[in-house]
């Protein structure tokens, strides 16, 4: 059989918050999942399969929680997967769902991807004790903080571009009635002087710890012929994976980041993403992310991403809209997180993103990474002809 | 390698979760405060205890939350001969599984009894309550045949 | 349907095993590449299983991944699975033609922690696992429900292990193996009433690594392919009150997908933990248990490592499969309590 | 469509006895598992080396590459290491991180602390440790820095044994390219 057709034909998402203490963790991933499935117009029995992603179970304190979660999410008697491929997670579940699809496995399959961060904490989770030393990183800004910096370095960025992304994606946020971070009366100048959590990091700069879920319905292309809605086409999806530490290896860079691209852009025909992809939902949990991965995508030379960070190229109404939605510095609900960002690619496309739609946008970009900048998955989506 | 013998380093990962629990895991906990046990019911009228959100076959909601009694049958039980640390206690009982009345469903609970020998599906049992209740499934200290003292 | 066959297969089970996980799971890939002649550049998809709550670690995978030798970058994925949930990926990854080969594996060390502790944390978080009750004690009860019901015997029970054991006795992985009278094993105390220590599965550190390759890659490889004829998986409902645990329904329903029963079957591994599982899940799967050999490999009860258990399965057929001694396998790989989740697959020689 | 916040659960209905009482919204299930996690090979010989002050690495088959922690398999190599060798507790500053954040069981830690990978002399990768005896504000990319070790009365198999790394007063290492891990000049 050959390679079928695959498109998004529903998106689900919860609101994003610090605590949904208005619901169990079943509740919470219902609620994505039954938004998804009325933008698709379908019943829980039109599904085929359900492709649950979450980062680490411990954030819960559940051992593998798609077990307890079949009821909800209507999954009695049908094929449930678990992916878990650390920040990437919620980008390799939507690309596992498209897999079942492209395959011809199956003819409708859901993804959904969920964090309930508020049942422990993020700090607890991300930095638990070890065997044999005692821990000197603090969460992931601990991790990623010498990164930026060797970044500021290597590039000359001027030192306050981190904080225009950070204020940039917060007033995106504005327009998104399921971001966490509502912050109107927010300025710039507040930004910058918001205090160094991990130096060159502000608090500002990073990403806040949400509850939420996210659900994307997939299907082939006779089921995408009967959606309620535009459907999105999945164009192309690529994975990429490498060590977290070897001599020579690109930090700012990494290989499996620029070569997840090359390929991704490869398979959907693109050549020039600057010109072709009229905008982008970037996994940046740290603001300086952006202009990095604005390099390692192919949108800016080597040490230039932070120029189009500051020419504005990256704000709704720029050229190249990179996190209209917001972002992960708006709302970051881990196990969510990527997936938010391959549904928010689907929705522009669809023309379904409300007050943050990119007017005309034909072809979008999702991207995630996660553990070390080490797992990358990504897909490009577009209108239909 | 001079020393090849194995090395050990020990982690404990504790936290004190506490979770939020929706309407109808509510509604089961807070009849355990106050002593009473819920369920819900389905739509052929059959009642699931502990109530569950969503029904297992269809997947749609369940909204009725309806009162059984604290007495039931135990469908299934097996002995715990050596408790493990943080299990209901220290000496042996029996895990079984008690359809109480009211309820077409068991659910799992302990039952304390002397001997496995004083153990049999089809008993009847009832629940111990304790004095001071929070809303949580220990309330319910345990259950016992129904006949105890 | 693009042919697609488990081409090589390596796995080590062991009581304890003194190694961290990646030291313990690289030689069994390096054992695969050599045995098909693929070295790391000819390996199109990766894909893993494993689980943080075994490793008592978050993001535990990360660690492992450097034994498939990960620079350059690779196409990877991770499940949360068993591994043979990962082999389900990698065969759906081939099934869409871009990749023809795959590198599967599993792993689990049980050892570190208190596994019947740990997968309390699997039930109901909010009125089950609070009370901690331990993964025997679990299994005890569907035990006992299948006994008051008729379906099996406490004789039954200990036949389902004396044979297991005997036939662990040819397996190198096994951790308990030995022949036992019938009588014998029901002279033996109960464990957790009405469960003896052999009705309970053998904990065991370790994992298997398994190849994939589509059509000719495949026959060129391997001399005679075990192929994926058909696999598919299911979930259950978790609610205790719901499920019927004399039944594995869905089990029963990955089985009819496949077709097992649709023509004879010579060997079958079955992923049961408990000896009361296997013949609940021979009945789901609609085995015809006087003509098919079950579990010759001692199966879970003799030597279970968690998360690769059912990735064991697979090979363990697929091994059937490659030295002739079966034409058509069955393998199983399961979840969760009460065999919520089942995974089958009908292997098949040319 | 429905509007993007409109609730999607239906209310419950609750008999009498719970009409009219405090709804139970949060439940309490501590948690708590342990585990004896066993070192592996290579880093058994590293942490008992460690006893000694002595610093172990390993080089990968392949590619000749010198990992530190080793972990028994290099990612270079997807090989069980065979070959450990002793580095000197000496090295530059690849990055690092001033936090102003405390982290979960390091009381001890006085903020503001640099954390920092630093490249031994010999090894290709960096190595994750604290950098103290000069203000944070003065801590580079480049400095030369040395271990210092706990007093010999209180090593054990740990990392800890190193307490922090403080500068050599020797000349800054130049760094020819930020991006990449490991020796300078050796950037591919």
């Amino acid at each position: 059989m050959a390679k079928q057709r695959c498109a998004v034909i529903g998106v689900g998402q919860t609101k994003y918050q610090s605590t949904r203490g208005d619901v169990s963790m079943a509740g919470l991933v219902r609620e994505a999942a039954l938004r998804a499935l009325a933008d698709a117009g379908l019943e829980w029995s039109d599904i085929d399969a359900v492709v649950i992603g979450k980062a680490p179970d411990f954030f819960e304190g559940v051992m593998t929680p798609e077990i307890i979660l079949a009821e909800a999410l209507g999954a009695a008697g049908k094929p449930v997967l678990r992916v878990h491929t650390a920040g990437s997670v919620g980008g390799s579940t939507a690309i596992v769902a498209s897999s079942l699809i492209e395959s011809g496995v199956h003819r409708r399959v859901l993804a959904l991807g969920f964090e309930k961060q508020s049942e422990s904490n993020a700090m607890w989770a991300l930095s638990l004790p070890q065997a044999f030393q005692t821990s000197i990183n603090a969460g992931a800004g601990g991790y990623f903080s010498p990164i930026i910096r060797r970044y500021m370095a290597m590039s000359g960025a001027p030192e306050l571009v981190g904080c225009v992304v950070a204020f940039k994606d917060r007033q995106h946020a504005l327009k998104n009635p399921y971001a966490h971070l509502h912050q109107p009366e927010l300025t710039f100048e507040e930004v910058v002087e918001s205090p160094m959590l991990w130096d060159p990091i502000r608090y500002s700069e990073t990403c806040p710890s949400s509850d939420g879920a996210c659900a994307i319905v997939l299907a082939d292309e006779r089921a995408a012929a009967d959606a309620l809605n535009p459907v999105a086409w999945v164009d192309a999806t690529a994975m990429r994976s490498e060590a977290n530490n070897f001599g020579g290896r690109n930090m700012v860079n990494p290989a499996a980041s620029s070569l997840c691209a090359q390929d991704l852009y490869a398979k959907a025909g693109i050549t020039n993403p600057r010109e072709e992809i009229d905008v982008a939902e970037i996994y940046v949990p740290f603001s300086w992310y952006e202009p990095m991965w604005l390099e390692s995508l192919g949108f800016a030379e080597r040490g230039q991403g932070w120029r189009l960070v500051e020419d504005g190229v990256t704000r709704l109404g720029g050229d190249l809209p990179v996190n209209p939605s917001g972002g992960v510095l708006s709302s970051n609900p881990i196990g969510a997180s990527g997936m938010v960002r391959f549904a928010e690619a689907a929705l522009q496309v669809r023309g379904m993103a409300g007050e943050h739609q990119v007017v005309g946008a034909r072809r979008a970009l999702g991207h995630a990474y996660g553990g070390g900048a080490q797992y990358f998955a990504m897909w490009i989506v577009s209108a239909g002809d | 390698m001079a020393d090849d013998t194995v090395l050990r380093g020990h982690v404990t990962l504790e936290y004190p979760f506490t979770r939020s629990t929706g309407p109808v895991v509510g509604a089961f906990l807070t009849g355990l405060r106050e002593g009473v046990i819920v369920g819900i019911r389905r739509a052929d009228g059959s009642v699931l205890v502990p109530p569950c959100e969503y029904d297992p076959e269809t997947a749609e909601p369940l909204t009725e939350i309806v009162e059984v009694a604290d007495t039931g049958v135990v469908t299934s039980w097996c002995w715990n001969g050596a408790p493990r640390e943080r299990q209901p206690f220290t000496s042996p009982y029996a895990w079984a599984l008690i359809t109480l009345d009211g309820a077409a469903t068991p659910m799992l609970h302990a039952v304390r009894v002397d001997s496995p020998a004083a153990m049999q599906t089809g008993m009847r049992v009832r629940a111990k309550w304790r004095a001071e209740r929070e809303g949580h499934i220990s309330d319910i200290e345990c259950f016992v045949p129904e006949d105890a003292s | 349907m693009t042919d697609i066959a488990i081409v090589a297969y390596a796995a080590r089970q062991q009581a304890e095993v003194e190694e961290n996980e990646l030291e313990m799971i690289a030689p069994l890939i390096e054992q695969v590449r050599s045995e098909t002649g693929l070295g790391p550049d000819d390996i199109d998809f990766t894909c893993s299983g494993s689980s943080d709550f075994l490793a008592g670690a978050a993001f535990s995978f990360v660690l492992t991944l450097d034994a498939t030798r990960p620079v350059p970058p690779i196409v990877e994925s991770h499940v949360e699975m068993d591994g043979a949930w990962a082999l389900y990926e990698a065969w759906v990854k081939l099934q869409i033609g871009e990749a023809k080969t795959a590198l599967v594996y599993g792993y689990g060390k049980s050892s570190p922690g208190s596994l019947r502790d740990v997968l309390a944390t699997q039930l109901d978080p909010y009125t089950v696992a609070p009370l901690w009750p331990d993964a025997f004690g679990i299994a005890g009860l569907q035990a006992r429900l299948m006994l008051d019901a008729g379906d099996v015997t406490e004789r039954d029970l200990a036949e389902v292990a004396a044979r297991s054991l005997a036939d662990a006795a040819d397996n190198p992985n096994a951790v308990r193996a030995g022949a036992h009278s019938i009588d014998e094993l029901l002279a033996e105390p109960y464990l957790h009433d009405p469960l003896r220590a052999h009705d309970c599965p053998a904990r065991a550190d370790g994992g298997a690594a398994v190849i994939l390759a589509a059509d000719d890659v495949a026959r060129r490889v391997c001399e005679r392919p075990a192929w994926i004829r058909a696999i598919d998986h299911r979930m259950d409902v978790h609610h205790f009150g719901v499920r019927d645990p004399r039944r594995a329904r869905s089990a029963e329903l990955a089985a009819q997908a496949v077709g097992v029963t649709s023509d004879k079957v010579d060997v079958a591994e079955l992923d049961a933990p408990f000896s009361h599982q296997e013949p609940l899940l021979v009945r789901a799967l609609g085995l015809d248990a006087a003509n098919t050999r079950i579990n010759p490999s001692g199966g879970s009860l003799t030597g279970h490592v968690m998360m690769a258990a059912g990735l064991v399965r697979l090979g363990e057929a697929a091994t059937r499969v490659h030295r002739g001694d079966a034409d058509r396998a069955v393998a199983h790989a399961t979840s969760g309590p009460w065999l919520q989740q089942n995974l089958v697959a009908v292997l098949e020689g040319d | 469509m429905t509007a993007p916040l409109d609730p999607v659960a239906p209310p419950i209905t609750l008999p009498p006895s719970l009409r009219d009482v405090e709804p139970v919204q949060r439940v309490r299930t501590p948690f708590r598992l342990d585990y004896e996690v066993s070192a592996g090979r290579s880093m058994a010989a590293y942490l008992r080396a460690m006893k000694e002050k002595r610093i172990l690495g390993e080089r990968c088959p392949v590619t000749g590459q010198v990992f530190v922690p080793p972990r028994g398999v290099t990612p270079t190599s997807g090989l069980v290491t065979t070959e450990l060798v002793e580095l000197p507790d000496r090295g530059y500053v690849e990055s690092f991180c001033v936090t102003r954040v405390p982290i979960p069981g390091r009381d001890d830690l006085q903020l503001p602390y640099v954390s920092a990978w630093i490249v031994l002399d010999g090894a290709s990768v960096g190595f994750l440790g604290l950098v103290a005896d000069i203000p944070p504000e003065e801590v580079r990319l480049g400095l030369r820095v040395q271990a210092v070790w706990r007093p010999d009365d209180e090593l054990g198999e740990t990392a800890d044994n190193i307490k922090y790394w403080a500068p050599t007063g020797e000349p800054d290492v130049e760094i020819t390219s930020y991006e990449y891990v490991g020796q300078p000049g050796e950037a591919p």
